[in-house]
């Protein structure tokens, strides 16, 4: 008896724990949700910036995986982020007023970064968005993005189809159109590959640079005798090594990322095939170099930037990255550097608005880049037009210009 | 034609035989009763006559209808029902809901037969509920409450709850009622009686007898001898897996052999049996926590 | 198709074997602990990576050699090995049988999010330290590592073998797994010999760990997860439980898969592991090799899911919950707070369809993300090819989310608890594999773009409060949907079954139909849910429906409570807000996450609400 | 219903009693549950050193279930058991095994993956004498010559018999004070049945005291001392074995039922 009267007694208590947790749930969200980050008192809904505010900063929302499988992207974004900040705000900012971005962690995931598009959308400080990393999180918000009329800066998304979302959606990303076909001039024209064997990662950016790779490669007279697509978490390419080197190939090309690159490199210093590797400019980091050891040791790189590069861009910011960060940058942080340098010109020129900052892409011209030497967009594709390129080597663990001498020299 | 026969019934297990070579008839309206000591194979025999195991040699005929290693969902259609040997109800279901599902053969949607059509119309049925739908399940939830009615007040009060917080002997009187709302033309019930004491003992032969009142045909496994006695019409006793001995309750009870069998024996030739061939119920004993899988 | 040559044999050969050699170390350490506890052990795999990164920091941060890394590894993992028995098993052996198997779920979650917070998401590189020279061996190529692989993985496999057959310990251990209570009966401390198997498994499972990051030439997080299904696949190829069959299963998976690759590409990889995994469950779930052994006897029918008396929540409870839901956007136009909602909606559907599924009907579903996705494909696919209408299209991809899903899942019907578990698991990544192979229809990993977005009667319907609406109606008609079934005899069939499935066979329940109309109708659900998710997105690919999204839905059922429907909405309300309060603490997030699960099995395995 | 023929005697003086007292094991007012299912009444019975005690019973009558609670797989709900005067009712199994006392199973449950030899080994898991283990095993062999013949094999493979045969030296190889045989004869052919009661006799005059479940009353009276008559969860007769054989009382506790 006692037993029942026990058993009744714990579920009503537990009936009553439940309703409390529920409204403490309910009204914890929605104080997270109105709730401004500290720092910041929020303005009115909706309201243009007010002149009493212009000593606020202004806000950035920055889109991206700072946990889960693809983190370490988020991570490098940031110190390409901060590295720019450093020197904008250093020079008193923009019209006077401080630059400052607020990144929610969305780990790549489309169910968060949905949720991440409606609190910048909803939250008035926020002038631009940046991110996310992958397509599937980057298009899944683009539709809130463009309903709210906020830029979607997808500066990683390379995927054909993401500026087609919207006038709001723009990207910095170099596009398969110009990587791929750069890639195998490098490797078919400059070195002199004539049997490529080809590993591409399974995922939209891989794939389409594949596609467009090999069609160039093709019309240029490259010959493809083998084709491994992979997937991001695939580990063992070993069954796919002895494939490639069935082929007989003169020369692997990689469209990889620096994690999965390194693997490959290494697992085929483990077979008897001795061939150059041509790399996309995606393995420009020192991940890479401190994934792949010894082994990554003379891979070709068609980069977009070289730490060598005379350019006071480019020094500026490869000088100002060691001395900050103590390493090497790699693709990704300067990306985001030149990112957010980009940012600052189109406010600089449209002031903390909306729609005025997305007007602004058309009127920004030659803004100095790490990547592209000079950045102009086009309002067709809501790109960047023509990237340069530049040949890199890895060279006692680092990544060196490379001067055309050691043709195939691995 | 009896309604219940089975012609030389086997089953063996890993080499051990389980049932070997029984005979059975049941007439419709009578009370057979199965008794043995353990191990004889009695839930074994249930069990291939319901269709939850089947034999490797023999016949079940019902109505002179083979029905060998029919499935038993099939024969519960031809109006087979049991108890088990334990007390299997439905634990989170409500006793209502446990008589309910004895009846789940009588329901109309139990007639869509047809594959995948079948399917799509059961939910259909479900989900749209037109009136006969709902006058079938008013009826049939009347029905279940004049079964557990039977119980007098043992049940009908506890109708809602859930039948994992019955006691044991209430479990019991809850099978009980399950299998007679499928119903049934023969009613197999596995030691009705097991874990009651003997006020509930008593209770239980009263209601037996009740159901026997009604013309219910029964196949009975018991332990209790002096209730064996006092229902049945005709007594079968087994050993071993074998019928030994087969007539009315009071020759069987003066039968040297089975008291034999009952108290010990010493048997003429019989073969070594390497294992105990425990039913699948005997095997659901509630402590039973042994498993055969192995690292060897 | 490329030629074979003897060399290309002969390679391919080493390939498979090596990894094949790993996979078999995993698989007997699920095969211990299968045997020994009658568990399938979902934090095997975290130890795996554990083991993995503990031999990366004595091999690169402190630069020792592989002598004593192993050594060290070994320790560690012994000791994790126990507090897992501890933790996921010792206490919850009187609570019901999906119990323990939760609580390795929980665990994994824990160390994997514990890994990430330590050592970062980073893949850190693991050079082998051996030297990298390939040796001839009558044709066949054979490196350092390879060799060390093979010699480490017989060394170990051999000295198992002798510590089962030769030391007094080793029997006893046999002796718990053949016959716990006979064994108890000697004189031997199951308890012990229990914690004892878990610390044995844990040391092969390290050892592996170590080996493949040096394979690999790397170690990160993510790695638990595929050891963990390889080691699974190996194990039902060899027969569950048997530690021969362990070895040879995990060769077998290793040579097939070499050899799949060799042939059709390394995307198909994964899609040999599952196909494997499936049709031996479903062909000879004895396994290959385990012929002679019958299947262990299921659980006790009854006690797979707790006995409770559910929290009955009152109609005006419910009523009041959904007017508020209702007035929500006119309370707060936050679009942040009605996004994070709609989402808890779109999940909500998901629990409902895995409360009926598993909660309701017993089936034990971990792939229910596969329904998501072809609800979500299908009704992107008829409105972009076909143009179709969306009303239209959305119930027509649930419809083909449905009988496509129910088709797939058909094999699974005459399996039951932990199996189910297992194919189900299984097919949600065939559905995956599909979908990014399958070019043709689905475009692969480049995914479909441009769906069109959400309209009712022509009009779109892109504000986030419409879109909030719409989702909650979608919801509400769902939950009505389901609740009708519930209060019809399906529910009550269904239930019976979850209960007892030999007792309702024998009241004529046919189960095949019945578990078949529990997914046809759960199916329809989570379609419905996919299919809404992809025109609100817009774009979906092979991520976007993530494997791991069955088992939060699945989380949220256990947390609200099995087959309970107000549990599931709870759940999935709770579990959808609960990430976005925690957002400040960002990388704990998942720990958390896994922390909850453990303590809600341990302390009230019938969840919040209670099972119905 | 039958009364008891002699009455226990007094708890009180038995729990003064030291460790040499005549009951080897005694239970006092057991009662034992399975969930809601009572199985025993207050059960009270006692083994003194050097019998042979016999607990008989039809089917379900809760004499397995009281081997289990003296091994300690399960646990009154009230009542204690006492071995050489000490309780153990509290003791986990492995303790109360190493206390000495062995048990031989209902349907043997040997290990059926294990070897003959392992079997053995097996049962003398609990000592620590590793020569004296070595001397009883040789002596077993002496003893069981057919069990020398398959030590190799896998027991799983050995006839019902032989079963038993090794299920009793698994037994023994612990050196019990107790041995506790659940069903020991049951499921084994005649000739057999014989051996394994002529065992038994054989290992109670070697000082072994035994306690013996049977439901095969004739048999298991024709070599106890004395023996307890078991029905749904009372003991309804108890008495010497010679008393018993043969006692219509005993026929009836078996045929009669208690719903007479």
């Amino acid at each position: 008896m006692n037993r029942f009267f026990n058993r009744c007694a714990s579920v009503r208590r537990s009936k009553l724990n439940l309703l409390s947790v529920f409204a403490a749930l309910a009204m914890a969200v929605s104080a997270c949700a109105v709730q401004p980050p500290p720092a910041a008192k929020l303005p009115d809904q909706a309201a243009p910036a007010q002149p009493a505010a212009s000593t606020e900063p202004i806000y950035i929302g920055v889109s991206g995986p700072l946990t889960g499988p693809n983190a370490r992207y988020g991570v490098q974004w940031k110190k390409g982020f901060d590295l720019a900040l450093d020197a904008i705000n250093g020079k008193g900012g923009v019209r006077g007023r401080k630059l400052e971005y607020i990144f929610e962690d969305s780990q790549s995931d489309p169910k968060q970064s949905v949720v991440v598009a409606q609190k910048f959308v909803a939250d008035p400080r926020i002038v631009i968005e940046l991110g996310d990393f992958s397509s599937p999180a980057s298009m899944a918000a683009s539709p809130i993005y463009q309903r709210a009329g906020l830029v979607q800066f997808g500066f990683t998304n390379s995927h054909p189809d993401f500026t087609k979302g919207g006038d709001y959606m723009w990207s910095n990303s170099a596009t398969q159109a110009d990587l791929s076909p750069a890639l195998a001039e490098f490797a078919h024209n400059t070195l002199g590959l004539n049997r490529l064997a080809v590993f591409y990662l399974n995922t939209d950016w891989g794939k389409a640079t594949y596609d467009l790779f090999q069609k160039h490669a093709q019309k240029i007279g490259a010959e493809i005798v083998a084709a491994e697509a992979y997937l991001p978490d695939e580990k063992d390419f070993r069954s796919a090594l002895t494939r490639v080197r069935d082929a007989q190939p003169d020369g692997i090309v990689l469209i990889s990322y620096q994690a999965d690159g390194a693997q490959i490199v290494q697992q085929l210093a483990t077979t008897d095939l001795k061939v150059p590797i041509v790399g996309a400019s995606s393995l420009h980091s020192p991940d890479f170099l401190r994934l792949g050891g010894a082994a990554v040791e003379g891979v070709y790189i068609r980069g977009q930037f070289s730490p060598e590069d005379p350019r006071p861009t480019v020094q500026a910011f490869v000088q100002a990255y060691r001395a900050k960060y103590n390493e090497e940058p790699d693709f990704f942080a300067a990306h985001a550097y030149d990112t957010m340098n980009i940012v600052a010109a189109l406010i600089e020129i449209a002031g903390p608005d909306r729609k005025a900052i997305r007007d602004a892409f058309t009127k920004i011209k030659d803004v100095p880049s790490v990547i592209y030497g000079k950045v102009t967009f086009n309002p067709e594709t809501r790109r960047v037009a023509n990237p340069q390129f530049v040949d890199l080597i890895v060279k006692d663990g680092k990544f060196v210009t490379w001067d055309g001498s050691q043709k195939a020299g691995r | 034609m009896a309604l219940l026969e089975v012609r030389g019934l086997r089953r063996e297990f890993g080499g051990v035989v389980a049932v070997d070579g029984v005979d059975l008839t049941v007439e419709a309206g009578e009370t057979v009763s199965v008794i043995g000591p353990n191990g004889a194979g009695k839930t074994t025999l249930f069990n291939l006559i319901t269709g939850l195991d089947k034999p490797d040699a023999g016949q079940v005929l019902l109505d002179g209808r083979p029905i060998t290693g029919w499935p038993p969902e099939k024969l519960a259609a031809l109006g087979i029902a049991r108890t088990f040997q334990h007390g299997r109800v439905f634990g989170n279901l409500s006793v209502l809901d446990n008589v309910l599902i004895g009846a789940h053969t009588r329901q109309a949607a139990h007639r869509l037969r047809a594959p995948v059509l079948g399917m799509i119309a059961e939910l259909a049925l479900a989900l749209v509920q037109p009136p006969a739908w709902r006058e079938e399940h008013r009826r049939l939830r009347e029905e279940a409450r004049d079964v557990l009615a039977l119980f007098g007040d043992r049940l009908l009060p506890r109708a809602d709850q859930p039948a994992y917080s019955l006691s044991y002997a209430n479990r019991r009187r809850t099978e009980i009622a399950r299998a007679l709302a499928l119903r049934p033309r023969l009613l197999l019930l596995d030691e009705p009686t097991a874990g009651m004491n003997p006020t509930e003992t008593a209770e239980m032969l009263e209601f037996i007898r009740s159901l026997k009142g009604r013309g219910l045909t029964l196949l009975l496994i018991e332990h209790k001898l002096s209730l064996v006695m006092q229902l049945s019409d005709r007594v079968i006793v087994m050993d071993d897996g074998r019928k030994i001995a087969e007539g009315v309750p009071q020759s069987v009870r003066n039968d040297p052999k089975v008291i034999e069998a009952y108290l010990g024996h010493k048997r003429p030739g019989s073969d070594a049996r390497d294992v105990q061939p425990a039913g699948e119920d005997d095997r659901r004993a509630v402590l039973a926590q042994t498993r055969p899988s192995s690292v060897s | 198709m490329p030629e074979f040559t003897l060399r290309t044999l002969a390679d391919q050969l080493v390939n498979g074997l090596v990894i094949g050699n790993i996979y078999a170390l995993i698989a007997i350490g699920l095969a211990l602990i299968f045997g020994v506890a009658n568990l399938i052990n979902f934090a095997h795999g975290s130890v795996y990576m554990i083991g993995a990164y503990v031999g990366w920091v004595c091999v690169t941060w402190l630069g020792w050699p592989l002598g004593p890394t192993f050594i060290v590894v070994a320790v560690a993992c012994a000791a994790l090995g126990v507090l897992i028995e501890r933790l996921g098993l010792r206490r919850l052996q009187s609570e019901a049988r999906i119990a323990p198997l939760l609580a390795t779920i929980g665990i994994s979650f824990a160390l994997d999010q514990l890994v990430q917070l330590i050592f970062s998401p980073n893949p850190q590189s693991f050079p082998s330290p051996l030297p990298a020279t390939r040796v001839m061996l009558g044709g066949v190529s054979i490196g350092a590592l390879d060799a060390l692989i093979a010699v480490i993985t017989v060394t170990s496999a051999a000295m198992l073998f002798a510590f089962l057959r030769f030391t007094r310990l080793g029997w006893a251990l046999r002796a718990t797994a053949q016959d716990r209570e006979a064994a108890q009966q000697m004189g031997v401390d199951v308890n012990a010999i229990q914690a004892l198997t878990f610390a044995v498994a844990a040391v092969l499972g390290g050892i592996g760990g170590v080996m493949i990051g040096m394979y690999f030439t790397s170690v990160y997080p993510t790695m638990s997860y595929g050891a963990m299904l390889k080691g699974f696949a190996a194990n039902l190829l060899g027969g569950l439980g048997s530690v021969p069959g362990a070895v040879i299963g995990g060769l077998l998976l290793g040579l097939i898969e070499t050899f799949g690759v060799a042939l059709l590409g390394s995307t198909y990889r994964n899609l040999f592991t599952f196909v494997i995994l499936i049709g031996v469950l479903v062909l000879r779930p004895t396994g290959l090799f385990g012929a002679r052994r019958a299947m262990p006897p299921e659980p006790l029918t009854g006690t797979f899911v707790a006995n409770s008396r559910p929290v009955r929540v009152p109609r005006f409870v419910v009523i009041g919950g959904l007017v508020a839901a209702v007035l929500l956007p006119f309370i707060s136009s936050n679009p942040y707070l009605l996004q994070i909602f709609t989402n808890a909606w779109l999940f909500a559907m998901l629990a409902l369809s895995i409360t009926l599924v598993t909660g309701t009907a017993g089936q034990m579903s971990l792939g229910q993300a596969g329904f998501l996705a072809i609800g979500g494909y299908a009704s992107a696919l008829l409105a972009m090819r076909l143009g179709w209408p969306l009303e239209l299209s959305l119930l027509a991809g649930a419809a083909i989310a449905a009988a496509l899903g129910t088709l797939l899942t058909w094999p699974v019907f005459r399996l039951r608890s932990q199996y189910v578990a297992l194919a189900t698991l299984g097919i949600g990544e065939v559905i995956n594999q599909i979908i990014l192979n399958w070019e043709g229809l689905t475009n692969g990993v480049l995914g479909l773009s441009n769906i069109p977005p959400l309209s009712l009667f022509g009009l779109p319907i892109i504000e986030t409060s419409p879109i909030y609406w719409f989702a909650l109606a979608m919801l509400v008609v769902a939950a009505l949907f389901q609740w009708r079934l519930m209060q019809s005899h399906l529910g009550r069939t269904w239930r019976a079954m979850r209960e007892d499935e030999v007792a309702a066979r024998a009241f004529g329940v046919s189960l095949n139909r019945y578990k078949a109309l529990a997914f046809i109708a759960g199916g329809f659900i989570a379609g419905l849910s996919g299919a809404f998710t992809a025109h609100m997105y817009s774009y979906i690919n092979n991520e976007t429906f993530a494997a791991t999204t069955s088992i939060l839905g699945l989380t949220m059922v256990i947390l609200g409570g099995m087959g309970n429907m107000s549990g599931a909405v709870v759940g999935a309300i709770a579990l959808t807000a609960l990430p976005e309060l925690f957002r400040p603490l960002a990388d704990a997030r998942y720990l958390i996450y896994g922390v909850v699960l453990l303590l809600l099995v341990r302390f009230r395995p019938q969840g919040l609400l209670g099972t119905v | 219903m039958n009364a008891p023929v002699a009455p226990p005697s007094t708890p009180m003086a038995q729990a003064m009693l030291p460790a040499s007292a005549p009951f080897l094991l005694q239970l006092e007012g057991i009662q034992t549950f399975y969930g809601v299912l009572q199985v025993h009444f207050g059960l009270n019975l006692h083994v003194c050193r050097g019998e042979i005690v016999c607990l008989l019973g039809g089917n379900a009558s809760g004499k397995s279930t009281t081997m289990k609670v003296i091994l300690g797989l399960v646990k009154p709900r009230a009542g204690r058991v006492l071995f050489d005067g000490q309780p153990i009712t509290d003791l986990p199994t492995p303790q109360i095994i190493r206390r000495g006392i062995a048990s031989v199973p209902e349907s043997r449950r040997i290990f059926p993956e294990m070897t003959v030899r392992e079997n053995l080994l097996m049962g003398a898991y609990a000592r620590a004498d590793r020569e004296e283990v070595r001397r009883d095993y040789e002596q077993m062999l002496e003893r069981f010559p057919r069990l020398r013949q398959r030590l190799d094999q896998r027991a799983g493979v050995l006839s019902g018999g032989e079963q038993q045969m090794l299920a009793m030296a698994r037994a023994l190889m612990s050196r019990p004070k107790l041995i506790c045989m659940d069903e020991p004869t049951m499921g084994l052919s005649p000739l057999f049945v014989d051996r394994v009661l002529d065992l038994i006799q054989h290992i109670n005059q070697q000082g072994v005291t035994v306690f013996m479940v049977e439901q095969n009353a004739n048999l298991a009276l024709q070599i106890a001392h004395r023996g307890y008559v078991l029905q749904n969860g009372h003991i309804v007769l108890e008495g010497a074995a010679r008393d018993l054989l043969g006692s219509s009382e005993v026929r009836d506790a078996y045929l009669g039922g208690d719903a007479r």
